[in-house]
């Protein structure tokens, strides 16, 4: 179809799709549109992986992301009852700038970015590294020490969202 | 070794002062310097007894990978400038006695640390130590005049610092810069004096002017050199006395005693460039300030100007780069640091007794209390360097050396024998001669530790003005190893 | 006996230390007696060596080294002193008239309370006196040079309660200063051109100086010279040192120390000798101030300015003298000078004394009867300096003159101007002190009397000195051997062949003699037959006679061009330069430093997105300086 | 290494101690904990150097030890600063979430793939974030948490992507690999390589808040509590810079004419911005905020110097100790200042503190002598090593710059002193402080002073 | 090329991404918002991540998109706490309000 082929078909559409719904977000006034459009664009990521054969990933991204985050976002939002067009916005004159760097930093950025031309492809070869087979092999292999570290990560960000969460007991203190 | 005692001595004492309390405090002070006098003197008879003695040297390893070395010893200059330095200090502390401060353990304290410091830049032969030491120095005698001085010391003595932290930031700089380029033969740098002499030389003329500015400028706020001087009057006149003596009377010969060791032998190039441009700012000093300190009503701030007028002369002297301007240099170092010291007690005196140092305002003093007008007389002789008195050999040599630079340059540089008589004549007139302008004012006899001092004093202006040859001979000494550094 | 010229300066230096320390605790009597001893007892020293000198007339000068002095280098300056024949005419001088002003001052000083002091100030002049003349080198010269304008600044300030006193006495100190860097400079000059500055070494190597070195060197040693003897521009401190205790002008101010600048060029005579610019202008410059100095001698009213001009005149004679290559007649005039001139000025002081401390002349007169021995002593000094022959005066001034003429007549003229002027003012004097009736206050009058022994006798041995001195150096021409050229041949290196004939001689002395003649008589005329008195007001002087009268009003304008000048340079450089240019400069730095800070803190807002902005600006830049 | 594990072991013990009720031991507990860390990590000296561990994840080399070293040796002195904040609520979070951004902080000492890198630069801050906002009834506190967590984020998108394009470029997340890459393709590195390193390089100036990256510091530093500020100004710090350091010393130092010109540029920035704005400063905590983005830049221009071996390493790893030392006795002093004027520092509740205080006073003007730079303080050597690293490069104009805005360092650090000293207190009575906070302040003064008697220990480190 | 599509449009397409995600931190005062504008950026990152992946072939990227989501997690749960507790305090997740704090 028009010289092109499928992949290159559902690159395309899936990339303007992805942009624009990523515009969405930015630009969308309902806070819950937002997260919408958002999970949106995670779902065409979330092609683009497939696209790239990177299966397991577009999984587990659709589960991370659109499954936990982005509910996590929208129960936050819908408990603080934001869910309005009750944002108050930004001044036209940031937001015109806001958009100006945007692209200024785009323009920036695809003069920084030249060069991939060069990049020597190691072509072909099999497409099975998106396995989750392959991958877990290198994930408890070589990838051993950041994924058991991980952990504290997560450990840490368990105990700090609890001890915020956690309602005050005592009346405010002073001092430090 | 003995050289390590004399740093480390008052290092001791200053801790131990800090220890005692009230009259304790000055007492302990005076002795431990007196102490500490004793052996300068040791080391000074040492020195005529074997130079190379090794009781003068010291050489002990600090930051072995840095090429820093604590190392100290006595060459003639330094063992001048110790001397100097441990003589005063008793003086200055004797000249305290009458003064009742809050806190005496700590001044006292402070003061020590101070001459630790002061012993330490003029010992120094290793550069990186140097700089240490002349950043120490600087720490204590900030403390003294920001707790026990004037009105205003809170932004005085802070600008003090600043001025003098940037000049002597500066001054690490280009000594940093020469030590980069030290062991280019054998890979190994070292801030040794010697290696930091031959990397000097080893510079081309560019590289030299960068080092030559940069620890001039350091030099030339210690001093002070025109126009680098204006925190000099006001921190003056605000430090209390003997933070004033410690001053004037020791800490400025850092600079000066810092550009002959320091700085000559590093940048002969730059010196040949700039030398110029730089006596023609000492000599410009030399009669800006005694332009200036004509007009002063307050004395403190007379002499203080007139410090700006004599060191503008030593710095022209020194500069002059000839054995007769170095070696005067070094002579009029000693004579100033010791009439400086008589005249701020001077000052002092005339503030206790009689509550103001307004020169227009006192007067007729010598009808009151004629042993002090002699004693006064004798030490501003010393100042405007009459023959005899100290102060003269010192001007003589140096306006010699001055004139073997330039014949016009040392005519205005000798102006300093016309103004300075002026000045001096004028506020010595005003404050002791003549009928007694407020009669609210009574000058009774001096106190018995003031008259002390202040008869030492004489004594050395006399003393050392007829007969300079013992230490005369140390500077000759010492200038020639300069000189034969220069070439 | 020559070794012990160390002595010469130890005795008065010791009278002053025993003074200086004990003065207070000593009686009066005792206190005079030690230091007129210490003066008499170099006295005695002094001549002993003089006689040594004279016997053994083959090795002239001798260097005594004291000790090692200053070393620097190649400079190496021994505390030394020189015994020739210069330097010991002139310890004659010193310690001789110095005796006789010290016996007289144990009188004069009587009543005074600091009279000890006054012993102490007099001791330390003598000795800083005596090194300036036995010094051989010329670092020792200028100690002494610098001491004893020192005392001199202590004793014209001697009264120190009177703030005019104490002003003429800075104003000495300075003046003098003004001339001594001029020699301090001289001296470096000849250290750096001839690597050394004691004299023989010096004088044998000057030939290898060249000219306009020569020159320099003279010239600047001039400076000093026109500074210490009080040569114009440098001469107004001198009629303002009349402050001091009468003797003290006598000593300092016309007998010694104001002559240290003819010893200073004598001494240093090869120099002048070589440079024909230097000479001429102290040639020129001695009898500009001799004439200018005899003018304002001739309306001046008080007793010791009138003295004080007449020895700015003398002094300015003598560097006539200097200028024309008569250095031994210069050294001759100071001494026949020293004579006359203390005698007059000590005289001077009887009268004051007498008087109860009046100096104006127009309070004076008819002092003849009360003061007969006063009266006669300053008569033979008046007649001295008026010279008149066979007194001492004549014979000196003659000599100078006569070389003046040999060199250029239009100075001698103007020289004999001055001598004839001097005579004029001379006898002014004297006719108003002396003769006519009485014009002070009867209580003067009835305190008038005649001074003690201690006072007359000085008075009387300088008058026979003042008589008899002029036989120290009578005329070649008359068939004499003149004793004083010929005592300092040795040291006088280049002389200049007389060429004089004896007719043009005879003529000049005998124009000398008749204009002095003619000017007493004129003076007789109008001061004794006419009665003439000097305004009493002086406002009412007129013209040229006011402009003299004030004279030339040289302080007013000294003040105008330096004093005030410096001054306003002075205040310029403090309030605005100092104050407001750099200090303003510096804590400009420091408040632009805190001004600015308040303006950079502004950029913190406070505001996430700010920081934000600038963190992606920050972005934007650093790919835009690399990749664009 | 084993540091690492007994750090980690401690924060889940103390998220246990919550459960099994011994909170009371936790304390001493922690502090035996990181002694014995810091023994272990001697015993690692110059053993393990060059030996990949987990794949070469992560490598305690020596260099990885120095600054483990400095990490430990300062949050013993810190948890001693601490001992206060830590006796109230939620004591057994706080020492958790300390404790893990400690293995945070250890892990950027001695990372050597990116993946480390990125994991460890989360595991500090996201506890970071949470201590920081701590106070959860103080609003200074909560916007603090707040601002930290956004820029924090958003830094860590540009970390991201720098990584992703240079992985693109590269192929590997392996510093190593990346290092023989570089040397290996030379001249003919694809754009977008550059574009990767400079977006890491920017997100680690923000780590280390150098200017114009900086806004976030001195706000987060001033809304957080005291004690979490110190942590902020020390720990963090040191281990930004060690991560700073391994990345463009060691992996990027091939095309550092990529970065210099831009890093000599930001520090320009730093130190003229940080000064100045200091200089106006009222409250002290702010100004040593500021301070700390000079000092920031200080450690900078040493990184920058990259052409002397092991010279700028040892620089950087003196400067923190000096630094971290120096800020620990600075903060103690800050905290009883402010706690006795109910949390205000601002200058005037140091007023004539040398009378109510001596100790404080005396170890407050030590600390800020070696901020300012003063021998014989360690912040003397400090800044001496950074010159002489920097002098006769193609930097000498930086240098200048360093000193005359140290000049005007000098004037905020002393306006400390002259109010201390020099100004009348509003309260004469004496402030108590803890006998272990008054031995703490006693051992960062003598330390900051030995270190700059003694600096061999820590210059010759590395041999 | 991979699978027909040149790397610089993967590449360009996650610049575009990214860039929208800085665009909506700059440009909205919804804290909410800005954090998912964060996330954004992320998986634009993400997405870059796996392409080079493929690209070289190479599983490591993908797992490092692993580390990212964890993270991600992780940063959202405390984010959200300290925002939820900002809300509590403050009333309002409003970004430019959180500004007491300055100069």
């Amino acid at each position: 179809m028009l010289g092109y082929t499928i992949t290159q078909w559902l690159f395309g559409v899936l990339s303007l799709m992805a942009i624009m719904f990523a515009l969405m977000v930015v630009f969308t006034r309902n806070p819950v549109n937002s997260v919408l459009y958002l999970v949106l664009t995670f779902f065409c990521i979330a092609g683009h992986y497939l696209l790239l054969n990177a299966q397991f990933l577009a999984v587990v991204h659709i589960v991370v992301y659109a499954g936990a985050i982005m509910v996590l976002f929208l129960f936050i939002i819908m408990l603080m009852n934001l869910n309005a067009d009750t944002e108050p916005r930004k001044h036209i004159v940031t937001r015109v700038i806001a958009g100006c760097i945007g692209g200024v930093l785009l323009f920036v950025m695809v003069g920084a970015l030249k060069g991939a031309e060069q990049l020597q492809l190691v072509q072909g070869g099999s497409s099975q590294i998106g396995l989750v087979k392959n991958l877990g092999k290198v994930l408890f292999t070589e990838f051993l020490f950041p994924f058991e570290i991980a952990s504290i990560l997560l450990l840490s960000a368990l105990v700090g969202a609890i001890m915020i969460g956690k309602r005050e007991k005592t009346v405010e203190e002073i001092g430090n | 070794m003995l050289v390590g005692l004399l740093i480390i001595v008052p290092l001791i004492a200053g801790l131990l002062v800090f220890g005692t309390k009230g009259k304790a405090s000055h007492q302990f002070a005076l002795g431990f310097s007196i102490v500490e006098f004793a052996l300068s003197l040791a080391a000074f008879f040492q020195y005529h007894h074997n130079p190379a003695s090794s009781e003068l040297i010291l050489n002990c390893t600090w930051v072995e990978s840095l090429g820093i070395h604590f190392a100290v010893g006595l060459d003639a200059l330094s063992v001048l400038m110790v001397l100097l330095t441990t003589f005063l200090v008793p003086l200055i502390i004797l000249s305290s006695f009458k003064n009742e401060y809050e806190k005496p353990n700590a001044f006292y304290g402070l003061i020590l640390i101070m001459q630790m410091a002061l012993v330490g830049v003029f010992a120094a032969n290793d550069g990186f130590l140097f700089y240490v030491f002349w950043e120490l120095a600087l720490i204590p005698i900030y403390f003294i005049c920001l707790l026990w001085g004037g009105e205003n010391r809170g932004a005085i003595t802070f600008k003090f610092f600043v001025y003098t932290l940037l000049g002597s930031l500066f001054m690490l700089v280009g000594l940093i810069y020469v030590y980069s380029h030290t062991g280019v033969d054998t890979g190994i740098k070292s801030w040794a004096l010697t290696d930091l002499y031959a990397a000097g030389k080893s510079l081309d003329i560019n590289q030299q002017s960068f080092v030559f500015w940069c620890i001039f400028l350091a030099f030339g706020i210690k001093m002070p050199i025109f126009p680098l001087h204006t925190w000099q009057p006001d921190t003056y006149v605000n430090a209390p006395t003997q933070g004033t003596m410690l001053l004037s009377g020791i800490m400025l010969k850092m600079g000066t005693f810092g550009l002959i060791k320091w700085l000559l032998p590093l940048t002969p190039l730059a010196l040949e460039k700039w030398g110029g441009l730089a006596i023609g700012l000492s000599v410009f000093g030399i009669i800006y300030a005694s332009c200036i300190a004509i007009v002063q009503k307050d004395y403190k701030r007379l002499i203080a100007y007139s410090s700006i007028a004599h060191v503008g002369l030593i710095a022209a002297g020194i500069l002059s780069c000839t054995q007769q301007g170095i070696q005067g240099g070094v002579m009029q170092m000693l004579a100033h640091g010791i009439n400086v010291v008589g005249l701020f007690l001077i000052a002092d005196i005339l503030l206790r007794h009689t509550g103001t140092r307004d020169i227009d305002k006192l007067g007729g003093i010598r009808s009151m209390n004629g042993n002090f007008a002699v004693l006064f007389l004798i030490i501003m002789l010393g100042s405007v360097a009459l023959p005899l008195t100290n102060g003269f050999v010192g001007e003589f040599l140096l306006i010699n050396g001055v004139y073997q630079y330039s014949a016009t340059v040392a005519a205005f540089a000798g102006l300093t024998v016309i103004l300075g008589a002026v000045y001096m004549l004028r506020s010595y007139q005003n404050i002791m001669l003549g009928e007694r302008k407020d009669s609210a004012i009574a000058f009774g006899s001096l106190d018995g530790t003031d008259k002390l001092v202040l008869y030492i004093v004489c004594f050395a202006v006399i003393a050392f003005g007829v007969y300079p040859k013992p230490l005369n001979d140390l500077a000759e000494e010492g200038t020639k190893i300069i000189m034969q550094n220069l070439k | 006996m020559i070794k012990l010229v160390a002595l010469i300066p130890l005795f008065p230096l010791l009278g002053f230390l025993i003074n200086g320390f004990f003065g207070k605790k000593i009686s009066k009597g005792l206190s005079g007696t030690i230091a007129s001893l210490a003066v008499l007892a170099s006295f005695v020293v002094s001549l002993l060596i003089f006689m040594d000198l004279e016997e053994h007339h083959e090795m002239t000068s001798h260097a005594v080294n004291l000790f090692a002095w200053i070393n620097s280098g190649s400079l190496n300056i021994p505390f030394e002193f020189l015994v020739d024949p210069l330097s010991s005419w002139f310890l004659l001088i010193i310690t001789g008239i110095g005796f006789l002003i010290h016996i007289y001052s144990i009188g004069y000083m009587h009543d005074d309370e600091g009279f000890s002091r006054f012993f102490t100030y007099l001791n330390l002049f003598v000795f800083f006196m005596l090194l300036l003349v036995l010094g051989n080198n010329y670092l020792i010269m200028f100690v002494g040079w610098e001491g004893v304008g020192l005392c001199s600044y202590l004793l014209i300030g001697f009264w120190y309660k009177n703030t005019a006193y104490n002003n003429a006495a800075k104003k000495a100190f300075i003046m003098n200063r003004i001339g001594d860097l001029g020699f301090l400079l001289g001296i470096i000059l000849i250290f750096v051109t001839f690597g050394s500055i004691t004299y023989s070494e010096v004088f044998s190597l000057a030939g290898s100086g060249s000219n306009s070195v020569i020159t320099a060197i003279a010239l600047l040693l001039f400076i000093g010279a026109m500074g210490k003897s009080a040569q114009l521009p440098l001469y107004t401190w001198l009629p303002d040192a009349m402050a001091g205790p009468t003797p003290v002008s006598a000593l300092i101010h016309a007998a010694t120390m104001v002559t240290a600048g003819i010893y200073m060029i004598v001494r240093s005579n090869v120099f002048y000798s070589m440079s024909d610019v230097a000479s001429e202008v102290v040639a020129i410059v001695g009898v500009t101030t001799a004439l200018f100095a005899a003018t304002i001698g001739l309306f001046q009213n008080d007793i010791k300015k009138v003295l004080a001009y007449s020895t700015v005149s003398q002094l300015g004679l003598m560097f006539l003298g200097l200028g024309v290559g008569a250095y031994s007649s210069s050294v001759f005039h100071v001494t026949t000078h020293a004579f006359f001139k203390a005698l007059l000025f000590l005289g001077a002081g009887s009268v004051i004394h007498a008087m109860g401390g009046e100096q104006d002349m127009r309070k004076m007169g008819g002092l003849k009867k009360a003061l007969p021995i006063t009266f006669m002593t300053m008569l033979i000094g008046t007649i001295a300096i008026s010279g008149i022959p066979p007194f001492s005066g004549f014979f000196s001034k003659d000599e100078i003159l006569a070389h003046t003429f040999e060199h250029s007549p239009v100075l001698w003229f103007f020289g004999m101007v001055a001598s004839i002027l001097t005579a004029f003012y001379m006898f002014r004097l004297l006719y108003l002190t002396f003769y006519r009736n009485f014009r002070g206050t009867h209580e003067q009058e009835h305190h008038l009397h005649e001074s003690p022994k201690s006072m007359t006798i000085p008075l009387i041995v300088l008058a026979v000195l003042s008589i008899l001195g002029g036989f120290l150096g009578l005329p070649e021409f008359w068939g004499f051997t003149n004793w004083m050229h010929h005592h300092l041949d040795s040291i006088i290196l280049h002389k200049n062949p007389s060429v004089l004939n004896h007719t043009t001689e005879w003529m000049l002395m005998g124009i000398a003699v008749i204009a002095a003649s003619i000017t007493i008589v004129v003076a007789y005329m109008v001061y004794i037959k006419k009665q003439t008195l000097p305004e009493a007001k002086d406002e009412k002087l007129t013209g040229l006679k006011k402009v003299i009268y004030n004279k030339y009003y040289v302080d007013e304008i000294y003040n105008l061009i330096i004093t005030k000048p410096l001054n306003a340079m002075s205040d310029l450089f403090y309030k605005f330069f100092d104050k407001q240019v750099i200090d303003g400069f510096v804590n400009g730095v420091g408040s632009a430093v805190v001004g600015m800070s308040s303006i950079v803190r502004k950029a913190q807002t406070g505001h996430i997105g700010v920081y934000i902005f600038s963190m992606v600006l920050g972005i934007i830049l650093i790919l835009f300086y690399s990749f664009i | 290494m084993k540091g690492l594990f007994i750090l980690s072991g401690l924060g889940i013990l103390a998220m246990l101690a919550e459960i099994f009720k011994f909170k009371k031991v936790l304390y001493p507990l922690v502090l035996i904990g990181i002694i014995v860390a810091y023994a272990l990590g001697f015993t690692e000296w110059n053993a393990n150097f060059n030996i990949p561990m987990f794949s070469n994840m992560i490598r305690f080399d020596n260099v990885a030890l120095a600054f483990s070293g400095v990490i430990l040796a300062t949050s013993f002195f810190w948890f001693i600063l601490a001992n206060d904040y830590f006796e109230k609520d939620h004591i057994t979070d706080h020492f958790a979430l300390v404790l893990f951004a400690l293995v945070g902080a250890l892990m950027l000492t001695a990372f050597s793939n990116m993946t480390t890198l990125f994991l460890g630069i989360e595991i500090l801050s996201i506890p970071m974030y949470v201590l920081a906002a701590s106070r959860k009834r103080d609003l200074a506190s909560n916007e603090a948490g707040f601002k930290y967590l956004i820029m924090g984020s958003f830094a860590s998108g540009f970390l991201l992507f720098g990584i992703a394009l240079i992985y693109g470029a590269t192929g590997s997340f392996d510093l190593m690999a990346i290092r023989a890459y570089i040397s290996h393709n030379g001249s003919e590195l694809p754009a977008f390589f550059y574009a990767g390193v400079l977006l890491v390089l920017v997100a680690m100036l923000f780590k280390v808040s150098a200017a114009p990256f900086h806004f976030w510091a001195p706000d987060v530093y001033e809304g957080s509590p005291t004690v979490i500020t110190a942590l902020m100004s020390t720990i963090v710090k040191t281990a930004a810079f060690a991560a700073f350091m391994r990345l463009f010393l060691v992996t990027f130092g091939g095309v550092n004419e990529t970065w210099g010109m831009i890093l000599s540029v930001v520090i320009a920035l730093s130190l003229v911005v940080s000064n100045i704005t200091a200089a106006a400063q009222q409250s002290v905590k702010r100004m040593l905020a500021y301070s700390s983005i000079s000092h920031a830049a200080f450690m900078l221009m040493a990184i920058l110097a990259n052409n002397r071996g092991m010279a700028s390493v040892s620089a950087i790893l003196y400067y923190s100790l000096a630094y971290s030392i120096g800020s620990i006795a600075a903060f103690t002093v800050v905290y009883h200042v402010s706690k006795e004027e109910n949390g205000s520092s601002n200058l005037e509740a140091f007023n004539g503190l040398a009378k109510r205080h001596p100790l404080m006073a005396v170890c407050m003007t030590v600390a800020m002598l070696s901020l300012a730079g003063i021998p014989v303080t360690s912040g003397f050597f400090a800044k001496y090593f950074v010159f002489s690293l920097l002098i006769g490069t193609s930097f000498n104009w930086l240098i200048i710059l360093a000193i005359l805005t140290s000049a005007v360092g000098v004037y905020y650090y002393f306006k400390v002193i002259i109010a201390m000293y020099f100004k009348a207190p509003a309260k004469h009575d004496g402030i108590t402080i803890d006998s272990s906070h008054a031995v703490l302040l006693l051992l960062t003064t003598l330390i900051t002073i030995a270190l700059g008697l003694v600096p061999n220990f820590v210059i010759e480190i590395f041999g | 090329m991979l699978n027909g599509i040149p790397i610089n449009y993967y590449i360009m397409l996650c610049a575009v991404l990214f860039i929208i995600g800085v665009v909506g931190v700059m440009a909205r005062r919804n804290a909410i918002i800005v954090f998912m504008c964060i996330e954004l950026m992320l998986n634009a990152v993400n997405l870059l991540l796996v392409a080079f992946s493929t690209l070289h072939q190479d599983a490591s990227g993908q797992v490092f998109v692993f580390f990212i989501m964890a993270v991600a997690a992780a940063e959202v749960a405390v984010g959200l706490a300290i925002l939820s507790m900002v809300y509590r305090n403050f009333k309002s997740i409003d970004i430019d309000l959180l500004s007491r704090i300055k100069n």
